[in-house]
């Protein structure tokens, strides 16, 4: 399991944020309270891939499988955040 | 486009067929004007007119082989002067007929006449 | 029938196309560019000299050409396009005029609204509006899903049943624009158009005053047909008894320039024969045919609709 | 070293085991698994046969639908043609889209799965072989009878997508659109039997060794494609069954009017709609990671980025559903949640392309069939994706959007993204399953004819798109110059259509299906699938150190043809295979697998023929074949899940594995845990229904039923959890007479019905009914639900105490007895949320 947490951790918390946006975005309409709800989930979101990579680079790598995990799991991370800002985008300029 | 394809008909038949009949000759209309002048006055809205594929409307009677048409609407000779006359105000040509009057000008009545008679000759 | 440009998009007559047709070019030097990098890109892998290949061989060139790149070019794109989103969406004047326009199977209902919002003059098929003032479309349905799109005015939307979406339009000058229903909703979807039409504002004003003048009374024959034909059962003249609902509003059919929604030209010829057998022409609409009215009665019936100006 | 289930890694010294093995082994292993005959071969279950079947029938939608494609081209090449008449046409484009879709593309990369992947991981088979000859005979007769409703005038004319509400009974009155609601439904339910069987498949039956950074990058693929699958699907049978629910008993779900919405449709289907479209790509994009490789002669470069892309397509594909509904007048906010995804989603794909060229360049690319058809699809799919770009920009999409800028978009990336790489595969795989390759010659014609016919088909039709053109049109009028780009696009559908003729006549003259003798390893191919393979896939299983063991270990065919390494020869006179940890591939039991049967078969054409005849509403015949395939499954099931005598054998080098294994490591336990996620993914999709409806509608809400009733609905609930658990419990324990487990697990699947009876009395008491507002509707539909899952409970009931009375529930611990209470557990679970959750809102 915590491999797989890893493997799949930053695209899955892209997948929570992405949802509570969307869930968000349908119940409440008013812009200002929208955006600043944005922000808030938004870099909650961004601490826990950081986190998460944190420890992800401490991995334990005794095989050839442990580093790729950690490769795969890092890079997921970052594709992960880099889709969560601009997640954020439309709540900044819409 | 609309050139190459109203011409085909008249490319494809006049090779095997008589010549043209003295009585409908159109001096000086345009049988390629004439079918523009059909699409933008709508006639397929009622009649099945020879090289348009739509509209083909069935309330009046289909103008294919019209040249060979011994009469117009049943009642008027089929003459190149009455065609012209007809197409443009039918119900002053021939009082009680069910075609109206036609927006059409002089000559582009004659042009769809010839349009009828080039294309009607099969 | 329908007029206008044939470049549709690539030909904006308003700001509301206009804009989107600036995006278009941006996005099409964008699709040349990559295209013609990776184009390149795979000529280099294929046929490259040994020297270029190496440098493309390797994870570096996955991490500039598939992920660096992309990530610049898309966040550039995307505040783009949410910027020129909140722009063509922002709210409108409060004065501007409003239009209702509802879908229905398949033809378009129109309605010019005054300021509280209640229609004043009902037409179909065609929409009139003032050159260079925004208008605001109130787009419905009656029945399925249409989508309004008049490509040279703005971008399409939807007309939803049981929700009211609105959608500005503003033509720069006096002209005649074609659109056409672009959410299939069955049957003759195909031959589902719809016709704006774009007039000096002096002009436009005049016209819109010589429509709501008094209307000289009708002529009685033509009246009469028009009710024990069983035509005022779908279709309502204003200053008539004719009342009916169900299909388009015929007051001002005779100053339509096509008749079918935008298919056929109209004339007193094009009439006759629409009421004839319209499903020779479109077929599946909801008028029936009526093949039994004698001569004179369809010439007075066309002759009274013409005059409907 | 590092071990995930306590198996000692340093075993796999122990092969190449020395010596030779004894005589008449591999006989037995070829009597074993030898294929039945003649018309037995309807009961053939082996992947081999399977999977073969299943891409032909696929091959032979594709041409159907394309044949569809060229008429409708003749139709639209000038303006006002009369080939089609209206209703034909619209019934032409539906089935065009549906089948491609639903019959053709998905089933495909299913097949080309169910064919490949044993031979990929070294397993003798997929996990279920039954369940892969359930589905495909039933995609197979159920997907031709609903083609045949076209030659009746009975098809489907709403679209592919049937937005209500033209599709509901009120303007679709005629069976056309039930025939694809039903049609489709269990074409889809085929498609979630294989996905299962797929998933399960690559993470526990990869050959020993193969951990996840060593598996070839298309079990990478199909994992993530199955996994899509099973998140994808129940969204559009829910949205199948809602539809139908309003067409038969006119529950208002899309009708506004009473509190319905036409967009809730739009959302269901889309949220299928658009993964669907990665999950057509992406095994495509396995094939071709995989044959650019080979092409090459090189391990393909940045193999981590391209699993990392898959995974990353899979999460974010489901985030892009309502890019297709930019123009509905959806709020400026989640449009751009949408456009945003959309974008992210096209970085993977970024990676996928550059990790090809890459490859390219490393290596020195054979210009043969194949890299042809690889190289046309990446330029063409490239196309596509960046049109994809343009239209996720949401202003530019409301010009482009249901125009043939679309028609374009979409053809670019599903021929360049799935059916080039389609056919590089057919020529790729073809010496794996046939006794010629195909011919080179041939193949090129192929290739140039396609790959012009493509271009020129629809490079056109964005131009003509921008001009106005709208799609799904029957004709269109003259005088806008659209005649001469159509005539244009017409002619590039010919040669498109004449290029895959040179495939079929390639085919007709070199195609010679055969499971033995194969023209092997053609291409020089560096995985497992190239081993010598009879229909028990290789002899031996060998243990992977590499991802392209063959260019690693040059003697490995021979090896594992010798039989020098995991299970040589059957070891319990039983079809079998070596079932896996799902990280690091160790070996864990044995699996014993069922033989041919015609069981799954009929219960296909029952299945189907239950379908087919509720749409013609021959009612009584359709209940009797709907019973007849639930009799035909339980027999089946009768023969699985036994002991055999001995508890753990020999699985090569002394190596020993136990022959049963019950509880979460089983395979069976995985697969019900999968089959529960699709169930939950209805309950979600249903519950999301529920809450939107409420979202837009609230005027039409009453009162939801009593919280008293409560009181009554969560305890039976718990009680069926609860002694369906204590049912497992007491199995393993000795003395357990009085309450045999068959017993208690009965009273379990009572108390479960006891449960959502009392719920269902309690939301009839309150005087709410189905048809009277949206949320009645969803409300009965969440309810039904419930009741469909409580009766499967009392089935299985029925089945486990027969079983039991036959001693067949053996202890301490048992799989069917296992499967079943997972089954009821699940279901106590989401009836108490039903329970709560429909009466929160309203009132």
């Amino acid at each position: 399991m915590r491999t797989w947490a890893f493997l799949l951790g930053g695209l899955v918390i892209w997948a929570v944020h992405f949802f509570t946006l969307y869930i968000m975005a349908s119940v409440f309409l008013t812009p200002p309270l929208a955006r600043t709800l944005t922000m808030l989930i938004t870099l909650a979101c961004l601490g826990a891939i950081a986190f998460l990579a944190f420890k992800a680079r401490r991995i334990e790598i005794e095989t050839a499988t442990d580093s790729w995990v950690r490769a795969v799991a890092l890079l997921g991370m970052g594709v992960g955040g880099v889709a969560i800002v601009w997640q954020a985008l439309p709540a900044l300029l819409v | 486009m609309h050139t190459v394809r109203a011409l085909l008909p008249l490319l494809l038949t006049a090779g095997c067929k008589p010549p043209p009949d003295e009585a409908q000759h159109m001096p000086q209309a345009d049988p390629v004007r004439g079918k523009q002048a059909i699409v933008r006055a709508g006639c397929g809205a009622c009649h099945v007119v020879p090289g348009l594929r739509w509209p083909q409307g069935q309330s009046g009677p289909s103008l294919e082989g019209f040249a060979d048409q011994g009469l117009i609407a049943g009642r008027l000779p089929n003459r190149p002067d009455l065609l012209v006359a007809y197409v443009r105000n039918a119900p002053a040509t021939l009082p009680g007929t069910t075609m109206p009057a036609m927006p059409l000008t002089d000559g582009e009545a004659r042009d769809v006449a010839a349009y009828l008679y080039a294309s009607g000759k099969r | 029938m329908t007029s206008g440009s044939i470049f549709a998009v690539f030909d904006p007559a308003g700001p509301y196309a206009g804009s989107i047709t600036t995006l278009a070019w941006v996005l099409i030097a964008m699709f040349v560019a990559v295209l013609a990098v990776v184009i390149a890109a795979l000529w280099i892998a294929l046929r490259g000299s040994g020297r270029l290949k190496a440098r493309l061989g390797g994870t570096r060139a996955i991490w500039i050409g598939g992920i660096g790149f992309p990530v610049v070019v898309l966040t550039a794109l995307l505040v783009y396009g949410l910027t020129l989103t909140r722009h063509l969406t922002a709210p409108m004047p409060q004065d501007a005029m409003r239009v209702r326009i509802t879908g229905e199977m398949w033809w378009w209902r129109v309605a010019y609204l005054d300021p509280s919002g209640r229609p004043f003059m009902l037409d179909a098929n065609e929409l009139h509006i003032p050159a260079g003032r925004p208008v605001l479309l109130e787009l419905e349905s009656n029945d399925v899903i249409h989508s309004f799109w008049v490509p040279r005015l703005s971008g399409k939307l939807d007309m939803v049943p049981g929700r009211r979406n609105t959608l500005p339009i503003q033509a720069d000058g006096p002209g005649v624009f074609a659109g056409q229903c672009a959410e299939y909703c069955g049957g003759p979807h195909a031959l589902m158009g719809f016709v704006v039409i774009a007039h000096e504002p002096a002009a436009f004003d005049r016209m819109m005053a010589a429509r709501r003048a008094p209307r000289p009374v009708p002529d009685e024959r033509g009246r009469q047909l028009f009710r024990s034909t069983g035509c005022a059962a779908c279709h309502r003249i204003a200053g008539t008894e004719a009342n009916g609902m169900a299909g388009p509003d015929l007051t001002h059919v005779g100053s339509r320039r096509s008749l079918g929604a935008g298919i056929l030209p109209n004339n007193r010829g094009t009439l006759a024969g629409w009421i004839g057998d319209s499903q020779a022409i479109k077929p599946g609409n909801r008028m029936p045919p009526y093949k039994t009215l004698s001569a004179a009665d369809l010439q007075a019936l066309a002759a009274y609709l013409e005059a409907r100006k | 070293m590092k071990s995930e289930t306590g198996f000692d890694p340093a075993l796999y010294a122990r092969f190449p085991t020395p010596g030779e093995r004894p005589e008449g082994e591999l006989e037995e292993l070829e009597r074993i698994w030898c294929a039945p005959r003649g018309w037995q071969l309807l009961t053939a279950v082996n992947n081999n046969y399977i999977g073969f079947f299943y891409v032909a029938a696929a091959f032979l939608f594709f041409l159907l639908a394309g044949i569809l494609a060229l008429v409708m081209r003749v139709q639209l090449a000038l303006p006002l043609q009369g080939v089609l008449p209206q209703d034909t046409y619209n019934q032409f484009f539906t089935m065009h889209g549906t089948v491609m879709m639903f019959l053709f593309a998905v089933p495909m990369v299913e097949a080309i799965g169910v064919l490949l992947l044993p031979q990929m991981l070294a397993a003798r088979d997929l996990p279920f072989p039954r369940l892969s000859a359930y589905a495909f005979w039933a995609y197979f007769v159920g997907g031709l009878c609903f083609f045949t409703s076209l030659f009746f005038g009975l098809a489907p004319d709403g679209g592919w997508f049937m937005y209500p509400p033209y599709t509901s009974i009120t303007y679709s009155p005629g069976i056309n659109a039930d025939f694809w609601l039903l049609g489709i439904g269990f074409i889809e339910i085929s498609a979630i039997a294989g996905a299962i069987e797929i998933v399960v498949g690559v993470l526990r039956t990869r050959a020993p060794g193969m951990t996840l950074d060593k598996m070839p990058i298309y079990a990478w693929a199909m994992l993530v494609f199955g996994v899509m699958i099973i998140i994808a699907f129940p969204s559009v049978i829910l949205g199948t069954l809602l539809l139908e629910l309003e067409r038969a008993f006119n529950w208002p779900f899309f009708d506004p009017t009473r509190g319905g919405d036409a967009l809730l449709w739009q959302h269901l289907f889309w949220f299928f709609g658009h993964p669907e479209v990665y999950i057509i790509f992406l095994p495509a994009s396995g094939l071709v990671s995989m044959m650019v490789a080979t092409m090459t002669r090189t391990p393909l470069v940045g193999h981590y980025l391209i699993v990392l892309a898959f995974l990353a397509t899979g999460f974010i594909s489901f985030g892009v559903w309502a890019h297709h509904m930019f123009t509905t007048g959806m709020p400026n906010l989640s449009i751009g949640f949408f456009s945003a995804a959309s974008m992210a989603v096209s970085v993977p794909a970024g990676i996928q392309v550059f990790s090809w060229i890459a490859t390219f360049a490393v290596g020195k690319p054979r210009y043969n069939v194949p890299t042809l058809f690889l190289l046309g699809g990446i330029v063409t799919f490239v196309i596509g994706g960046l049109t994809g770009v343009m239209v996720a920009m949401v202003p530019f999409d409301w010009q482009a959007h249901d125009s043939y800028f679309i028609v374009a978009h979409l053809h670019h990336v599903l021929i360049g993204g799935m059916v080039f790489p389609m056919f590089a595969a057919f020529y790729y795989w073809t010496p794996m399953t046939s006794s010629r390759a195909l011919s080179e010659q041939l193949g090129k014609w192929a290739f140039w004819l396609m790959f012009t016919g493509m271009q020129v088909t629809f490079w056109p039709m964005h131009l003509v798109g921008l001009m106005g053109m709208p799609r799904r049109v029957y004709t269109y009028l003259p005088g806008r110059e659209w005649e001469v780009i159509n005539m244009i696009s017409t002619v590039g559908a010919f040669t498109l259509a004449a290029g895959v003729l040179a495939f079929l006549i390639d085919v007709a003259r070199n195609f010679r299906f055969t499971t033995d003798s194969d023209a092997g390893n053609v291409y020089g191919g560096g995985t497992l699938e190239w081993l010598p393979t009879g229909l028990y896939s290789t002899r031996s299983i060998p243990v992977v150190k590499s991802r392209e063991p063959l260019w690693d270990d040059p003697k490995l065919a021979e090896d594992v043809e010798a039989g020098r390494y995991f299970l040589p020869g059957s070891a319990t006179g039983l079809r079998e295979t070596i079932i896996t940890s799902p990280l690091r591939a160790e070996p864990q039991y044995l699996q014993i697998m069922p033989g041919p049967s015609a069981w799954p078969f009929l219960g296909a054409v029952f299945t189907a023929g239950f379908f087919i005849l509720l749409t013609v509403q021959a009612y009584i015949p359709s209940f009797a074949c709907g019973i007849l395939a639930v009799i035909c499954v339980l027999r089946w099931l009768w023969d699985t899940d036994r002991l055999v005598k001995e508890p753990d054998v020999d699985v090569g080098a002394g190596i020993r594995l136990p022959t049963y294994v019950t509880g979460p490591d089983s395979h069976g336990w995985w697969a019900m845990m999968i089959l529960l996620i699709v169930v939950g993914m209805i309950f979600v999709m249903g519950v999301f229904s529920f809450f939107y409806l409420y979202g837009v509608q609230p005027r039409f809400w009453v009162a939801p039923a009593d919280l008293w009733s409560l009181a009554m609905v969560l305890p039976a609930y718990g009680a069926a959890s609860g002694l369906a658990w204590l049912a497992r419990y007491m199995l393993a324990r000795e003395a357990t007479e009085l309450w045999t487990p068959g017993v208690l697990f009965l009273c379990g699947a009572i108390a479960l019905a006891t449960g959502i009876g009392a719920d269902l009395w309690s939301w009839i008491a309150s005087g709410l009914r189905p048809d009277a507002s949206g949320q009645g509707a969803t409300v009965y539909a969440l309810l039904g639900l419930e009741a469909m899952l409580a009766a499967i409970g009392l089935l299985m009931a029925g089945y486990i105490s027969a079983r039991n009375s036959r001693g067949m529930i053996v202890r301490p611990h048992n799989n069917s007895l296992d499967l079943c209470v997972l089954w009821v557990i699940y279901t106590a679970g989401q009836g108490a949320l039903t329970a709560v959750l429909t009466r929160a809102v309203g009132g």
